[in-house]
């Protein structure tokens, strides 16, 4: 009978594993992006019922975020404007522009029934997760930390994965996402457009010690004496350069704030 | 990667949870309730958002089941806001109301209630108010329950069916004034339970006005007409006693239970703690002497208490008149024991040192010439108008009393019944199947109200449903008289009316009834809603009360949940010539004999006379005294019960006269030999799946049949038989002995004057050895020599206390934590099976001087008692729950990081990573860890073994029941862990709100003790103390230095956060056998 | 088919026992073969010296694979407990010079799993199996290896070999049923 | 072999005293062949009817197992009779059992191999696959008593969108890393002793299914000895490793308990106590398993007295160990003076619920085996066969008193509860038995039983030294007391 195996089989079992090697491979990549947030969560875009543009609203016309959501500061989560709102401008009688356009159809109708509008969710944190509007929106976290660019979005969506892992991220490192609070909801700032001068102007009247802003600024600690503002700036502009970065106003927020965002379970899950 | 997902129109059908539960809600029956008073909205957003926190699982395990199709599809949720804008609410912070409940025995519970966008979700004592601040009881704490009640009584009845709408109840009703207005009411009988409501009382007068000839009478299955009837001799007719206990330091009750079910004042359990703390001194400490037949809360938190038959008690009451220099009955007098009188000689003596400042009290079920006898020796002790109060209450009508109505209805001359009465007539009445039958006979038309389709509703030709108190306006006042507005937090969910209004309808002032409220027209401007016929008639009586209508005042009134200073008018005196008059009458009543047994009915503890009997947290409540859930028993000695040789749960059958029962028996340590203690209320068939078993056959066992006359309470000459079956009971705790075990810690005054720090001494804490390993560990406070710690300076660190000093060991903190964390309810069969969910164990242990065959015997702790001494056991309760140990057993065991500590000192536990290993709760010293055995939440109680072929009707949270759900609290599902968490999302909500005060400078701390935590808020006795120990000036810090300040099991080195205080006996040397008293507690390991 | 190409694989002897088969290795090697082998059914005590093979070398292979071992678990604990996400439970220590004791178990663990694999895959590496086609299971006799025979094949590609000097070399040591073994290409 | 040196001096000089004879592994002077013969023909001719009458109830128990899993699940870890606060019960008892068993065949391979002990070679192939078997039964409990089977996935340590990890400071998570393990590592030494035996199935197989299924495992193994060599150093190694492994298994199990600050767990004894436990019970599992065995296949020549009466010492000793560790634990109740650890004792030895539990782990696991002292015992199969029986039983009652009985009476008196097992908890274990032994009798269908090229290997004539050509018959003072000496008579080389 001679051999029972051909002789190809050899090489089959070598074969065999290199090819569930790759296959292996090629998988744990696939879930690692294809089943995380980063991609089934971010760029997600639902049609909503009423054409509502935020790119007009909060873009062009520049309303503040607050207008609408007027809770945003107050309450755990950011409230979707009533119609009565809505018809503060649009209104008959009220502000009158295009009250009678198409697209206000079914505000119309909601405000003459009383049924609401069912608008999609598009940010869903987990139930069992506990996010807290208020407590970021006064604490130096702009809106656009975590939604993203809405001033230029047509329709709503969503840039950001949202993920527990993306909380985390900002709850050890906040500096990279404080801003001083009247910026909160200036969703084009950038930490550049400050001016030095008054940023640590107003961390001084706050009654902050000019040595502790020092301290926060790389080579600070070494000042002999007390620094007066016009040294900090020197100082600041030394270390940052002529624009103010947005490090230099996240370490001093959080230092001087005391931002110290948890990282216990019992944070965000009761 | 821009993908715009053009989500389908919804299909009619399809797979429940790709559909957003928000969606869901749009088709729920609340819609239009709440959209009336609350536009549409945010309920429903709210409700969505918790809701599928409810679900997240359902919803997780489907997006798992879809995987691939998760990338492109993903559940669709809607957001709805309200189309107009409400006033006050903010969506997602709770609003809250004051208001007030009544007590199920009269007098009033000035309340806080925590509203989420229109849902009342909990509520808790008014701590502003000025007599009844503070804690509420269980009752008032799970009433929020009923307001949610899924087999509540919804719409109304027509001879106990349903479709008969809401006009023909307003027919019937004018139909029955009409009838007798022409004989000026002739033919018509009300039938009211007391009420401490003054509108309620004004209107029935007016009623009575309208029609002179109506019949009014008062009825309560729980009567104190014996009460009344000697009040109104003693004192006068319109005169009521008041007792305020703050005011006393010698109070000795004959078998008055006023820290449970028998109050004597406006708040009696806060009055007494007021002059109970140790650390203020032993000697300005109050002293208890109790007689009682069976164990109470009261008798078990006495520092003197005797057994004694419930029969004897007017012999005790005579003796101690006697004594104390009152009228004498020596008739009476002669016939008790020797060490009874020694006993009552003793205590007379000591209460005699206290002129003005004791005060002896009786059971209200007890006859007149106790009250009476009782009067005497207040009289002698100088209590009028010190501690005890006379008063003149306006809520006092004059009224007949059931066999009046029972007469008129034989001789025909009722035609038409109206029954405003809480109780239930056709169930709790004495031979309710007779009266039931002569109603029917007589052609008696009889129009119920009332909150649950019980016995009475289903045989009335008309049943309305009773508008929950917080779903109506009216008003209350507190036993001393203070005055509170009740309003509405909520559009009644099925349009019931209060029996204010049903007064009004009869007045003919108000149609009852959903039809009335019409849904507000949304083009038309918001017009101010109909004026309210009872809002009316409230605030007219308020304009009495208050002397005039002043709006601020009335808004105040509103704001603050009470009207400054409008306690009743003092006034009236003892009537000496009355007591002699009365105990005269006294007869002589002999001990029981094993023959010839005496049977005490009392109110239960849990469900007072029935009424509550649908509310499930109530029915899983155990009872202080025998840890019994679901069901009641007939309590026996252990002398008794050894000596027909029962096993627990046995039936027996118990014989008074020619009336029978055949009940459950249970022993029941401390009580009196050949006396039975029957709780009523239990028994009602056809009360739903709470109410009453699955089959429709009641709950335990009706004790009421026993009663020939509503105001018997201790019926004599019993014959009890021992039977073959066993009843299952669900008994919460199997052992009652602490096993010597240093768990609860006591000592009298004198040792605790020798050795105030004994609590710390006890047992092994005596000698726990040092810990000398290398690493400290994240304990204690954070210092340079111990770099770990917990940072005091700059976080919060939680803590708490539970004083024993004060604790009663009633059930209301038990309730508080379930209304507020959204604890399931597990049914009978599971609290059987040892799997009771309530986050607190009230432990309950018996002790004994000396353990063994006789006095004379060894310590040795693992000799069981014989009978003898358990009917001397003393009793202790103590609360335990998560202990939230610094160096927590639980935590280093769980293998996927599920419950890690938090920097401020919690173990946090995440229960959305938890996998079930169950590791932890095997690993906690205190057995603090539940765990969900089944989906509690999701599958009807009675087929958890059903599991997924569960009945799809009844599967899932009834809707209503969602309602009532913390929405910051997770609702967890089968297979995880929970615990509690010292109400973890107060102590949150708290600090984001200190935040966004602070913004964007430096202090972050919590105002001082302004985070209150659910058990706390509710502990009537106020015995547990939470707050932050970083935070100097806190309360818990204070307490903590008490030298009484002790660790469960701290030899174990878990280092709790939560402490105990050692509770203090105040014993009277003098007393016989007061070295025995808390001898036990020496003996602990 | 009978003029199908075939190789010479090589001589395959067949002795009857242990003790032939010993000696008979003793002259191959003195003989100076290189690419040679013996067959039998279990190990022989003994015979590698016998045949002059040198110890195997996958005790280093192993070890290196022990190392990882403990080196994985260690970081993978280091990691995860220390720089991802440290969390505290009852009270211990977080700092890795503390909180090592309790990585030990793992890190044993995975020094063994890492160590048996390695065993294995190693084994098979170094003796070339799987192979389940080889020119030696042409011999129809060679079945019986397996049984109770044992055979020595001296390979075609030895030096030394030469088709009539290693079959009477073979036979002259004893060898029964010398054949020559062939496959086909 | 010093056997046969004897035996030919005696025969050549008889004046000489005689040195009394070692008792041969192998009786009879069976060829090699025979050896083969014997140990093929098991799988290769019909299975007795025995066999069925065993296989089939078998399957019909593991698919009832499979039912109570999925049962479980489906409805919740409440269809046990868990309660606070005894929330393990039989789930992990049943585990610890199964470990335990699993505990004999690496030991037998592995340390026996290590300490030469050439008696081994007839019983390890069986012992190793009970091994694996009982390991997979045992593991079952573990992966299934959490109540939420869906996410145990969060034991894995794998980067996750959560950035959560695993606590390593729990035992539990030592378990997960031993368990699998020690099956990994089971397997492939299992494997890789079957090797050469897999090839003399496949050269004895006619072409087909079966030979392929044998040749692709048997991994075209040729018995060169330059192979032998390496694999030889190979086993060597994995007896090493395994050696270290099968101590430290048990030992992290009982960690499960003793790293816990129950009373009545929290012991130092315990890993060693759980250790010489496992071998205990898995030795009296082996025994339960070839006692049939060899009588059925008539294997008496293979696995002699001389092995049984082995195995029987090994119990007698660890038995012993166990007794002294149940007396220590009372001992140091006692003597620890620690009123929470004498309590613990006292419930579970005195008055606690579950006091006839102790006794009968107490009499089946102490008493029973002494009975070993004895020659007669160790030699008859019938009283062998009772004693592991007894232990079989009493191992899992250890088990039951060290965890049930436990929980009990914790520390805190009002929350203790009796725990009463449900039909789930008792047909589930009964499952996992019909599990196990579907799987031993595929293994003895399909696989040789005993290691056919090791017990070739302590073969008198294996030894190169040995002179083949003058070959003695067998001798009658030879004839020592061997009870199945006479079966082995009928057959002829």
């Amino acid at each position: 009978m001679g051999n029972f195996f051909p002789r190809w089989t050899n090489w089959l079992v070598l074969k065999l594993a290199i090819a569930l090697f790759f296959i292996l491979v090629g998988v744990s990549l696939g879930v690692s992006y294809y089943f995380t947030p980063k991609y089934t969560r971010v760029g997600y875009e639902p049609t909503q019922p009423v054409p509502f543009s935020h790119k007009i609203h909060a873009g062009q016309l520049g309303l503040d975020c607050r207008y609408c959501h007027s809770f945003v500061e107050s309450s755990s989560h950011s409230n979707v404007p009533t119609n009565q709102t809505c018809f503060n401008c649009h209104g008959t009688g009220k502000g009158n522009i295009r009250s009678n356009s198409p697209k206000l159809e079914k505000v119309i109708q909601a405000e003459a029934t009383g049924t609401p509008i069912p608008w999609v969710k598009v940010h869903k944190v987990p139930d069992y997760a506990y996010f807290n509007h208020s407590v970021h929106v006064n604490r130096g976290v702009s809106c656009v930390s975590c939604h993203g660019k809405i001033n230029e979005m047509e329709v709503v969506r969503q840039a950001e994965p949202q993920s527990m892992g993306w909380c985390l991220d900002c709850h050890r490192n906040p500096e990279n996402n404080l801003r001083p609070l009247d910026q909160i909801t200036n969703l084009n700032y950038d930490a550049s457009q400050l001016d030095r001068a008054t940023f640590y102007k107003g961390l001084l009247d706050k009654g902050v010690k000019a040595e502790e802003i020092a301290a926060e600024i790389p080579g600070g600690g070494l000042l002999e004496k007390a620094p007066d503002l016009q040294q900090i700036l020197a100082l600041a502009e030394k270390t940052y350069g002529g624009a103010v970065a947005q490090q230099e106003v996240g370490l001093q927020l959080k230092k001087h704030w005391q931002v110290s965002p948890p990282e216990s379970c019992a944070a965000c899950h009761r | 990667m821009k993908r715009i997902w053009q989500h389908p129109q919804e299909p009619k059908t399809g797979r429940r949870y790709w559909r957003s539960v928000g969606e869901l809600e749009r088709r729920s029956e609340f819609m239009n309730k709440l959209g009336v008073e609350f536009p549409a909205g945010d309920t429903m957003n709210e409700e969505e958002r918790d809701n599928s926190r409810r679900d997240f699982l359902k919803i997780m395990g489907a997006s798992l089941g879809a995987m691939g199709l998760v990338s492109c599809r993903r559940p669709l949720t809607t957001i709805l806001p309200y189309t107009k804008h409400v006033e006050w609410v903010i969506p997602g912070k709770p609003l809250l109301y004051a208001t007030a409940i009544p007590k199920p025995n009269g007098g009033a519970q000035p309340l806080v209630v925590t509203t989420h966008e229109g849902r009342p979700t909990h509520l808790a004592g008014n701590p502003l108010h000025p007599t009844a601040g503070g804690g509420l009881d269980s009752f008032a704490q799970a009433s929020i329950l009923d307001l949610y009640d899924p087999e509540r009584s919804q719409r109304p009845l027509r001879h106990g069916k349903n479709g008969v709408g809401w006009s023909s109840v307003n027919r019937a009703i004018r139909a029955a004034t009409e009838s007798v207005s022409a004989k000026g009411g002739e033919g018509l009988a009300v039938v009211v339970g007391a009420s401490s409501s003054p509108t309620f009382t004004r209107l029935l007068g007016e009623l009575k006005k309208a029609y002179p000839q109506a019949m009014v009478v008062e009825y309560d299955a729980i009567s104190r007409d014996a009460l009344k009837a000697a009040n109104a001799e003693l004192f006068g007719a319109d005169v009521l006693p008041v007792v305020n206990l703050s005011k006393a330091l010698r109070v000795f009750s004959l078998d008055c239970d006023f820290l449970g079910v028998n109050p004597v004042g406006a708040d009696s359990v806060k009055e007494f703690m007021v002059n109970r703390d140790a650390d203020k001194g032993v000697d300005s400490m109050n002293r208890l002497y109790a007689l009682e037949n069976r164990f109470t809360v009261t008798g078990g938190f006495a520092d003197h208490r005797k057994p004694l038959a419930a029969s004897l008690i007017p012999v005790a009451a005579a003796l101690l008149a006697a004594e104390l220099g009152g009228t004498q009955v020596s008739a009476l007098a002669a016939t008790a024991s020797e060490d009874l009188k020694t006993w009552v000689k003793v205590a007379a003596d000591d209460l005699k040192k206290f002129q003005g400042k004791a005060v002896v009290l009786t059971g209200s079920g007890y006859g007149a010439e106790v009250h009476a006898l009782v009067a005497t020796a207040n009289q002698a002790l100088g209590a009028f108008g010190t501690v005890i109060d006379l008063v003149k209450p306006d809520t006092v009508t004059p009224a007949g009393m059931l066999p009046d109505l029972v007469a008129a209805v034989r001789g025909g001359k009722v035609s038409t019944v109206v029954a405003l009465t809480p109780s239930d007539l056709f169930y709790d009445a004495p031979g309710a199947s007779a009266l039931k039958d002569l109603f029917k006979d007589k052609k008696v038309s009889l129009i119920h109200w009332g909150h649950s389709p019980n016995a009475t509703a289903r045989h009335s030709d008309y049943h309305i449903p009773a508008a929950h108190p917080l779903e109506a306006w009216g008003d209350l006042r507190t036993a001393d008289g203070t005055y509170s507005i009740v309003q509405p937090m909520i559009q009644a969910l099925y349009g019931g009316a209060s029996a204010i209004e049903v007064l009004l309808a009869l007045l003919g002032k108000k149609k009852l009834g959903l039809e009335e409220v019409k849904p507000a027209d949304p083009a038309a401007p918001p017009a101010p809603a109909p004026v309210d016929a009872a809002y009316a008639a409230v605030r007219e009586t308020f304009e009495k009360i208050a002397g005039g209508l002043d709006e601020q005042k009335w808004n105040l009134t509103l704001r603050d949940g009470f009207l400054k200073g409008s306690t009743f008018a003092k006034g009236g005196s003892l009537n000496a010539g009355a007591v002699n008059g009365i105990a005269s009458k006294a007869t002589v009543l002999s001990a029981p004999t094993a023959e010839a047994l005496e049977v005490v009915l009392v109110p239960d503890s849990t469900l007072w006379d029935g009424r509550f009997a649908s509310n499930a947290w109530l029915q899983e409540a155990p009872d202080p005294i025998t840890k019994l859930t679901w069901d009641n028993a007939a309590w026996l000695s252990s002398k008794t019960f050894q000596g027909l040789g029962l096993k627990e749960g046995q039936m027996v059958k118990i014989t008074v006269g020619e009336k029978s029962i055949s009940l459950a028996a249970i022993e029941a340590p401390g009580h009196v030999s050949n006396s039975i203690t029957i709780a009523l209320g239990y028994g009602q068939t056809k009360l739903g799946f709470v109410g009453s078993n699955s089959d429709g056959k009641g709950r335990g066992f009706d004790a009421y049949k026993l009663r020939s006359d509503a105001n018997q309470y201790v019926l004599t000459g019993a014959k009890v038989e021992k039977l073959d079956e066993i009843y299952e009971l669900a008994i919460t705790q199997e052992q009652n002995t602490m096993e010597g075990r240093a768990i609860y810690r006591e000592a009298t005054a004198e040792e605790f004057k020798k050795t105030p720090d004994f609590a710390q001494k006890t047992g092994m804490d005596g000698h726990i050895p040092q810990n000398i390993s290398l690493y400290k560990g994240q304990v204690d406070r954070k210092t340079p020599e111990n770099p770990e710690g917990f940072d005091y300076e700059n976080l919060h660190q939680w803590g708490m206390t539970i004083d024993l000093n004060k604790c009663i060991g009633c059930t209301s903190c038990i309730v508080a934590c379930q209304s507020e964390n959204n604890i399931s309810v597990v049914g009978k069969d599971q609290v059987r099976k040892g799997r009771i969910m309530q986050w607190i164990r009230m432990d309950r242990y018996f002790a004994v001087p000396k353990w063994g065959k006789d006095e004379a015997e060894s310590d040795d702790v693992m000799i069981k008692p014989t009978a003898e001494q358990l009917e001397n056991a003393e009793m202790v309760s103590q609360p335990v729950a998560c202990q939230q140990c610094e160096s927590a057993p639980c935590e280093t065991v769980c293998p996927v990081n599920a419950t890690v500590h938090t920097e401020e000192g919690l173990n946090a536990m995440a229960y959305n990573r938890c996998i079930g290993t169950r590791y932890c709760a095997n690993n906690c010293p205190y057995t603090a860890r539940r765990f969900n055995f089944f989906d509690y939440n999701k599958r009807p109680l009675d087929e958890l073994y059903m599991g997924p072929l569960s009945t799809p009707s009844k599967t899932g949270m009834r809707e209503s029941l969602q309602l009532q759900k913390n929405p910051n609290v997770t609702v967890r599902m089968r297979g995880v862990i929970e615990k509690c968490t010292y109400c973890v999302q107060r102590l949150e909500s708290a600090k984001i709100n200190q935040r966004q005060k602070q913004r964007d400078s430096k202090n972050f701390r919590v105002p001082t003790d302004s985070v209150k935590v659910a058990c706390q808020q509710a502990c009537p006795a106020g015995a547990i103390e939470f707050g932050d120990l970083g935070d100097e000036k806190s309360a818990v810090n204070k307490v903590k230095a008490s030298p009484r300040n002790y660790q469960v099991l701290k030899y174990v080195g878990t280092r709790p956060r939560t402490s105990y205080l050692a509770r203090i006996r105040n014993v009277n040397p003098d007393m016989p056998n007061a070295a025995a008293i808390a001898a036990w507690s020496g003996k602990q390991f | 088919m009978s003029t199908t190409l075939k190789r010479v694989h090589g001589y395959l002897a067949e002795f009857e026992n242990v003790h032939d088969l010993y000696h008979a290795a003793e002259h191959v090697r003195d003989a100076g073969y290189q690419r040679w082998d013996c067959h039998s059914p279990f190990p022989i005590h003994g015979l590698d010296q016998a045949m002059g093979i040198q110890r195997s070398k996958l005790p280093w292979l192993v070890f290196c694979g022990g190392i990882t071992g403990t080196t994985t678990a260690f970081f993978l604990q280091y990691i995860t407990q220390n720089v991802l996400y440290p969390t505290v439970v009852q009270a211990k220590p977080i700092t890795a010079i503390w909180a090592i004791p309790a990585w030990f178990p793992v890190m044993f663990e995975l020094t063994i799993l890492f160590s048996a694999f390695t065993t294995l895959f190693g084994l098979l590496a170094l003796i070339g199996l799987p192979r389940f086609n080889h020119p030696i299971f042409a011999s129809k006799r060679f079945a019986k290896f397996s049984d109770d025979t044992f055979f020595v094949c001296i390979e075609a590609r030895d030096p030394k070999f030469s088709q009539e000097g290693t079959k009477a070399f073979l036979e002259k040591i004893g060898g029964k049923h010398v054949e020559l073994v062939e496959d086909d290409i | 072999m010093e056997s046969t040196a004897t035996a030919s001096n005696s025969s050549a000089a008889p004046i000489q005293p005689r040195v009394l004879d070692r008792e041969p592994l192998v009786l009879n002077n069976r060829s090699y062949s025979w050896i083969t013969n014997r140990i093929c023909g098991i799988i290769e001719n019909k299975q007795p009817m025995l066999w069925w009458i065993l296989f089939l109830p078998s399957v019909v128990l593991t698919g009832v197992m499979a039912f109570c899993f999925v049962y479980l699940i489906a409805t919740g870890v409440g269809v046990w009779g868990q309660k606070q606060p005894v929330a393990w019960a039989w789930d992990i008892t049943n585990f610890v059992f199964w470990i335990g068993i699993g505990h004999a065949g690496t030991l037998i391979s592995a340390i026996l191999f290590l300490t030469r002990q050439k008696w081994r070679t007839s019983v390890n192939r069986a012992a190793e696959a009970m091994t694996i078997f009982a390991v997979m039964c045992a593991g079952l409990f573990p992966a299934f008593h959490v109540g939420r089977v869906w996410m145990v996935w969060f034991l894995a340590p794998v980067p996750n969108a959560n950035a959560i990890w695993q606590n390593f400071k729990s035992p539990l998570l030592w378990d997960v890393f031993a368990v699998s393990t020690y099956f990994s590592v089971s397997v492939v030494f299992w494997f890789i002793g079957l090797v050469p035996d897999l090839a003399t199935l496949r050269d004895r197989c006619k072409p087909g299914i079966k030979k392929t299924l044998y040749g692709i495992f048997a991994l075209g193994w040729r018995g060169a000895n330059r192979h032998w060599s390496h694999y030889e150093t190979a086993y060597m190694l994995l007896a090493a490793l395994s050696t270290p492994l099968v101590l430290s298994v048990h030992s992290v199990v009982s960690f499960d308990f003793a790293t816990s600050v129950v009373p009545g767990w929290h012991t130092t004894i315990f890993p060693p106590y759980f250790v010489a436990g496992a071998i205990f019970g898995g030795f009296a599992m082996v025994l339960t398993l070839m006692i049939p065995c060899r009588k059925i296949y008539g294997l008496q020549d293979l696995i002699t007295a001389k092995h049984i009466d082995n195995m029987a010492k090994v119990i007698l000793l660890t038995g012993t160990i166990v007794g002294y560790a149940y007396c220590m634990e009372l001992f140091i109740a006692y003597y620890s003076a620690n009123y929470y650890e004498g309590q613990a004792f006292l419930l579970r030895a005195l008055h606690g619920p579950s006091v006839p539990y102790y006794y009968a782990m107490f009499f089946c696991n102490v008493i029973a085996p002494q009975l070993f002292w004895f020659r007669w015992a160790r030699h008859s199969m019938f009283w062998v066969m009772v004693v592991s029986m007894f232990v079989n039983f009493g191992m899992w009652y250890e088990r039951y008193v060290i965890i049930v009985t436990t929980l009990e009476v914790h520390m805190t008196p009002g929350a203790w509860r009796t725990f009463q097992a449900t039909w789930v908890d008792k047909v589930t274990f009964l499952g996992t038995f019909g599990f196990f032994m579907m799987n031993f009798l595929l293994f003895l269908r399909f696989l040789p039983v005993i290691a056919i090229g090791e017990v070739k290997g302590v073969l008198p004539q294996s030894n190169p030294h040995h002179d083949p050509h003058q070959e003695k018959g067998i001798q009658e003072e030879d004839l020592m007391d061997y009870p199945d000496r006479h079966v082995a008579k009928t057959v002829t080389a």
